[in-house]
């Protein structure tokens, strides 16, 4: 995979030492912002990746497990007073609970049946939060109360300390897809992922790997929830089921490099960043034009590069020594 | 000899198509059975209705190794002992030939090291060494089989089912895979081949089971099932030396 | 420095790229930001931060509140600036929030940090102006909006000012016009499944026993339905004799035109919304006629506000709407609060709203006539206003105090 | 109480007609290239809009104006075919459902800076016109677009029945292989029916545009709940789209009067999910038949 040449260690390090100091070098905390959204949008990418990444299910509901997390721990902030930090736990559990019953309905489709499937089941989530007002404040939604500098609440003075937060989510994911990825289920979830039947062929329990993956996947982006809607201090329906997040989710991965540890961490900062600097260029009257060009980077990905920006990035560094082949799939190796 | 497959009354209806049809059979320990019959027979439906990958109907009954498969996941036929080809080979097509068959070996122990060790022996075992970190899609056909049988072998099968694993060889590399189903049948594997090269079918098998039209014909050793007129009939009728062309689709 | 050349061209390409286009009203957004670059280093000119959605499900109305906005700032200029503050310019800083959650966070956060700021204002829909809301209370930065659900005035605010009436009051405003059009009000309400919909519903629920009038049919809907034909029939089968819709443009138009369709005698009164929007009248043309609003800020109620109206007619061909007129009268309310402080510092300019009152100039342009803030940050003279669609106008009527034209009976 | 029932079947089975149309396109072109075209939505936006500018600048009636969608939106489709969907064939889920659902994004957004988010409406001497009955009444303009819809699903399949190409068609969508065997042409096939699947979007368009307002984001209203009518009425089945989709504006107005207005989309959803755990292939085995 990515990152032969310059021993893994060195190179995870050294882009750790950066992560960290980062928000030490930004100029202004705008930029830290970039680096929340980034961290955060990566963290569920990732998390999306090991479903549809890896075991190739390509999930356009993941907006559902976001909306499980950050309502079951905003509940239980507003409602009983319990820390998000241990909302957040408990919002991943519920998504990953969630998961069970959902994925017993999906699985039984494949392709673009199983993705049509997948939005069906978080827009009926939405629906139902949004019908139901005594669940938890109906279209209205609710604000988190203010609190000030609470860091045992997840409220931060320091718009940093949101950040670090992130960045230890998204560690988190990819510390799990790096240990999944080198493991027995890595080889598991690619193979079902190329080829069901053959997969069963040789014994991989297809169904139940893609139960235990799609509740792993779901209980981090169940954590991203929470962690979301503590950062922007609102939720509502439309806000937690966002349609938007299921998107984002497999845009990013797909962008940086389906498949791959590192591929949603690429795509995101690609994205973000293009999009934070439109932004700021254009200001207000930016009229559809970020949309459009996420629009093309996607299709040029596909079209052109299925390998995504990891692709890119190996095909640089073997012309930087030698070989030069170019890489047009991702291949996993034993 | 203890049987190691007990076929009894396997039947498969799809819509109106009767594919199987009261099929018996079985399979002594550490026997090596053909079975063969003109495209369309039911012979890869067979292995699917064995396998898991079909559901049989009711009254079929499947017993390997004295117990009822009928029911059971692909998985857990597979976990029991029964390892398959198919017709037209499955790689994975973006993990390399390594990859593959340790997805194999992880079957039988999860340690990384340990199924590396299983796979790399499987494939010597089949002769692709060489191309042990080529991707399986990067492949030949026939090296794809080669892969596909290794991968079956990593799973430490007691009973091994090959189907169509020849076609398309060359007189010498259909000596190489028969010395290889010879090399199994030596460690105590029982192997049923379907099979149309008649050459490879002779030297391996000690017994034929024929299918046509779903339903047995004939049974028995090599030379004399070969005499039946039933059997020849079929094969005549059906156009025997145009094979091997476009089989039955896969599943 | 480098960043402000860059956005200089960015601009100037995009405005060629736009020129061949019918988006001309987009184009206007650049030539601003290009206008902030410029002036950002002019040492007298204050900047106030706007938030609003130009892209996304929010855009249209996004784009008019930008429009509204850039007309007010151009207007508070025009009179000689911050007279105490040696006659400095206000400068808009606009942000595109595209009708998102998390856009509305960063670009809060953005325009907080990045620019100094005296105030800001935002974002037309509840939901983001909530958001907007809690990141100003926590970057101590003064945000006036005219958003009206009642969130906004809750939860121990300090820095969030809201000049006009809020979402429940306006229930009071619909349910007492339903009995001038009826001796026995049997109202339908049907409100769209959205924070506008349920809090102003809401609010009609409450108040209508108390105003001896039924509801025979109270209704959420999800918003963007592909037909309003079902929900027509449930209007129709409820028995109703007046409708409440509680909906944005588009599904509005389609319940117009099928109420008429399925021949349905009611009156109708649309709140607020979608239903004040001059495309409203050009959408269903002589349908509109006589139907009836509910609205925090109408354009004929004041001279001044006749004054702002026609300047943006002219400008932009068609009435200056309620959230847009509001806005006017919020950058006079801000601009008031620096003449007192004599500052522009955020804090001193939330201390001088917070005991501000004002009952004449552009400052106070708004129903009840006065502004002063109470508690929670809510102008305890503000009061929504009754209108009618008459002749593709919408016309004040009600309370007596502020109509300017005889209610008309359909 | 009968006439409440009477006239949410009506209702269900106006706005039916167009789910059927939307949805027979997308099922077209899964049927016979096995891409599922997530910018079908979109197609039906851009055939809003061309009726929309042909109303506004030339005073044509937006029915009317079909006979320049139609033709304008089959060669568009040809093109999809030729320069997008035709590349990622044969390349696995994650482009084929990736490619179009980036069109998808890109039209929605390329329309917002063309067309602005204003939303537009026509006003036809018939718009606000409707046929009563027996307490019954019929929107004028949604009688004429399901009337319209239902003769040209009828073309379709008289076409798909009766001509070589047609014939060539459905061959494709049972059997990629034989087809090819058969000497059938797969680009030309390929081509022609991604034509006539997004000429269909547009032809909603256009007959939407009599009572429904056009904007950027117009597609997405009608798309998803062609989906579900597609999946519902087996992928690739253009009787079971149809059936599927008047079945879906039934569905939907039925929710709506007996459970909720909010519950229209959860009814549809939950027969959708409920539907395929029973049936994972759709009501519909197979292809029109």
């Amino acid at each position: 995979m990515a990152g032969t040449r310059i021993p893994p260690g060195v190179f995870v390090a050294a882009l750790a030492v950066v992560a960290v100091a980062a928000p030490l070098a930004m100029p202004t905390p705008f930029y830290v912002d970039i680096m929340i959204r980034v961290a955060l949008f990566s963290f569920i990418g990732v998390a999306w990746n090991l479903l549809g990444g890896y075991a190739k299910q390509l999930s356009l509901g993941h907006a559902a497990f976001f909306g499980l997390g950050a309502y079951t721990s905003t509940i239980l902030e507003v409602n009983y007073g319990v820390s998000p930090w241990i909302g957040m736990l408990a919002g991943g559990v519920v998504a990953a609970a969630a998961s069970l019953p959902i994925g017993a309905m999906c699985f039984r489709l494949r392709g673009p049946y199983f993705a049509i499937s997948t939005i069906a089941t978080a827009q009926v989530l939405m629906l139902l939060f949004l019908k139901f007002r005594g669940l938890a404040w109906g279209a209205e939604g609710t604000t988190i109360p203010n609190l000030g500098d609470a860091p045992l609440m997840m409220q931060f003075a320091a718009k940093a300390a949101y950040y670090y937060v992130a960045l230890a989510l998204l560690a988190v994911a990819l510390v799990v897809t790096w240990l999944i990825e080198r493991s027995w289920m890595g080889y598991y979830l690619v193979a079902l992922g190329e080829d069901e039947d053959a997969a069963e062929a040789v014994g991989v329990n297809v169904p139940r790997i893609k139960r235990h993956v799609f509740a792993i996947s779901a209980f981090l982006t169940g954590l991203a929830g929470t962690f979301y809607i503590q950062y922007i201090y609102f939720i509502d329906p439309n806000t937690a089921f966002s349609f938007n997040i299921s998107v984002e989710a497999a845009l990013v991965s797909i962008v940086g490099g389906i498949g791959t540890l590192w591929g949603p961490v690429l795509g995101t900062a690609l994205l973000e960043v293009t999009s934070a600097l439109l932004q700021s260029w254009l200001g207000a009257g930016l009229g559809g034009v970020q949309l459009t060009i996420y629009a093309l980077i996607l299709m040029a990905v596909i079209l052109l590069r299925p390998t995504g920006l990891i692709g890119l990035l190996t095909d640089a560094r073997d012309r930087l020594f030698g070989g030069g082949k170019r890489t047009k799939e991702v291949v996993f190796d034993g | 000899m203890a049987d190691a497959l007990v076929v009894r009354d396997l039947s498969k209806r799809f819509g109106g198509l009767l594919a199987v049809q009261s099929f018996s059979f079985s399979v002594a320990e550490n026997e090596t059975m053909a079975l063969i019959g003109p495209n369309g027979a039911g012979k890869t439906t067979s292995f699917h209705l064995i396998t898991g990958y079909h559901r049989p109907d009711p009254g079929s009954s499947v017993v390997a190794f004295g117990r009822e498969l009928v029911g059971l996941k692909p998985h857990d036929i597979c976990a029991f002992g029964l390892a398959r080809t198919f017709q037209v080979a499955r790689p994975f097509g973006h993990m390399t030939v390594l990859a593959n068959v340790m997805t194999g070996a992880f079957l039988r122990g999860r340690k990384l090291e340990a199924a590396r060790e299983r796979a790399r022996e499987a494939i010597a075992f089949v002769g692709l060494e060489a191309r042990a970190h080529t991707p399986a899609r990067d492949l030949t056909t026939i090296d794809q089989r080669r892969l596909e049988m290794a991968r079956a072998l990593a799973t430490e099968p007691r009973l091994l089912m090959f189907d169509e694993v020849m076609a398309g060889l060359n007189p010498s590399e259909i000596d190489q895979a028969v010395a290889l189903i010879g090399k199994l049948s030596g460690r105590g594997l029982t192997i049923i081949i379907i099979e149309h090269v008649m050459r490879a079918i002779m030297a391996v098998a000690s017994r034929i089971v024929v299918l046509d039209h779903g339903q047995k014909i004939a049974e028995g050793e090599p030379k004399e099932v070969m005499s039946d007129p039933d059997v020849i009939r079929a094969y005549l009728g059906s156009g025997y030396a145009a094979k091997p062309a476009a089989g039955e689709a896969p599943c | 420095m480098k960043f402000q050349i860059k956005a200089r061209t960015v601009s100037r390409s995009r405005r060629r790229f736009l020129a061949g286009s019918a988006a001309a009203a987009l184009a206007s957004g650049p030539i601003t930001s290009f206008a902030i670059v410029r002036d950002a280093k002019a040492a007298e000119t204050i900047n106030i931060g706007g938030l609003y959605p130009v892209t996304g499900s929010l855009a249209q109305t996004g784009q008019d509140c930008v429009n509204a906005a850039k007309l007010a700032v151009k207007m508070v200029n025009d009179a000689g600036g911050i007279k105490a503050l040696g006659g400095a310019k206000l400068n808009l800083i606009l942000s595109d929030i595209q009708s998102d959650t998390t856009v509305t966070r960063t670009e809060t956060d953005r325009l907080i940090s990045s620019y100094k700021l005296a105030a800001i204002h935002g974002c037309y829909a509840s939901a983001l102006t909530l958001i907007a809301s809690e990141v100003a209370e926590r970057a101590k930065m003064p945000l006036i909006t005219g958003s009206s659900s009642d969130q906004l005035n809750q939860g121990n605010r300090h820095y969030t000012f809201t000049p006009f009436a809020r979402a429940s009051q306006f229930a009071k405003t619909q349910l007492e016009m339903s009995k001038l059009v009826s001796d026995h009000p049997k109202v339908a309400v049907v409100f769209e499944n959205t924070a506008f919909g349920t809090s102003t519903s809401a609010g009609i629920r409450e108040q209508a026993p108390a105003l001896g009038v039924d509801i025979v049919l109270y209704e959420p809907y999800s918003a963007g339905f592909a037909d309003a034909g079902p929900l027509v029939n449930k209007i129709k089968a409820s028995g109703a004799n007046t409708l409440f819709p509680v909906s944005y443009l588009n599904d509005l138009i389609l319940i117009i035109r099928t109420v008429k369709q399925a021949g349905l005698k009611l009156a109708i009164n649309g709140g607020s919304g979608g239903f004040v929007m001059p495309e409203f009248q050009k959408s269903v043309g002589d349908l509109a006629e006589g139907l009836l609003g509910v609205e925090h800020w109408n354009h004929d109620t004041d001279a001044d506000a006749l004054k702002v109206n026609a300047e943006y007619k002219k400008q932009y061909g068609e009435f200056i709407f309620e959230y847009g007129g509001g806005l006017v009268a919020q950058t006079f309310m801000l601009a008031q609060a620096m003449e007192n402080a004599k500052s522009a510092d955020p804090q001193k300019v939330r201390d001088a709203l917070a005991v501000l009152d004002v009952s004449s100039g552009f400052a106070a342009m708004c129903p009840g006539g006065r502004v002063k803030f109470g508690p929670g940050g809510k102008n305890i003279y503000g009061q929504p206003v009754g209108v009618q669609w008459q002749k593709g106008d919408l016309v004040s009527v009600f309370p007596k105090s502020m109509a300017k034209a005889k209610l008309m009976q359909a | 109480m009968l006439i409440t029932l009477a006239q949410a079947v009506v209702n269900g089975l106006l706005i039916g007609g167009i789910y059927a149309l939307v949805s027979i396109g997308v099922t077209l072109i899964f049927g016979v290239v096995k891409v599922v075209n997530f910018a079908q939505g979109e197609f039906v936006m851009l055939g809003m809009y061309v009726s929309f500018f042909l109303a506004t600048r030339l005073g044509m009636d937006p029915i009317v104006s079909l006979v320049v969608s139609v033709p304008v939106l089959f060669v568009l489709g040809m093109l999809l075919q030729h320069y997008l969907i035709r590349r990622v064939l044969g390349l696995g889920d994650m482009p084929q459902i990736f490619l179009t659902f980036a069109l998808s994004l890109l039209m929605m957004n390329v329309a917002l800076m063309a067309f602005s988010a204003n939303y537009r409406t026509i006003q036809t001497a018939y718009s606000n016109l409707a046929l009563h009955f027996g307490g019954l009444y019929v929107p004028v303009p949604k009688l004429i677009a399901f009337a319209v819809a239902m003769g040209l699903s009828a073309l379709l399949w008289v076409f798909l029945k009766t001509t070589d190409l047609g014939k060539a068609m459905r061959a494709a969508a049972q059997n990629y292989d034989v087809a090819m065997l058969m000497g059938i042409n797969p680009d030309r096939v390929f081509a022609v029916a991604v034509g006539i699947a997004i000429a269909l979007a547009g032809a909603a368009g256009s007959l939407l545009m009599a009572f429904y307002p056009a904007y950027p984001m117009v597609g997405q209203v009608f798309v998803l709940m062609a989906f579900v009518a597609v999946v519902l009425g087996t992928l690739g089945n253009v009787t079971g789209a149809l059936i599927a989709g008047l079945m879906m504006g039934v569905a939907e107005s039925l929710g709506i009067q007996f459970v909720g207005a909010d519950s229209g989309m959860i009814v549809v959803f939950v027969m959708f999910l409920v539907t395929l755990m029973i049936r994972p292939n759709g009501l519909f085995g197979g292809w029109a038949r």
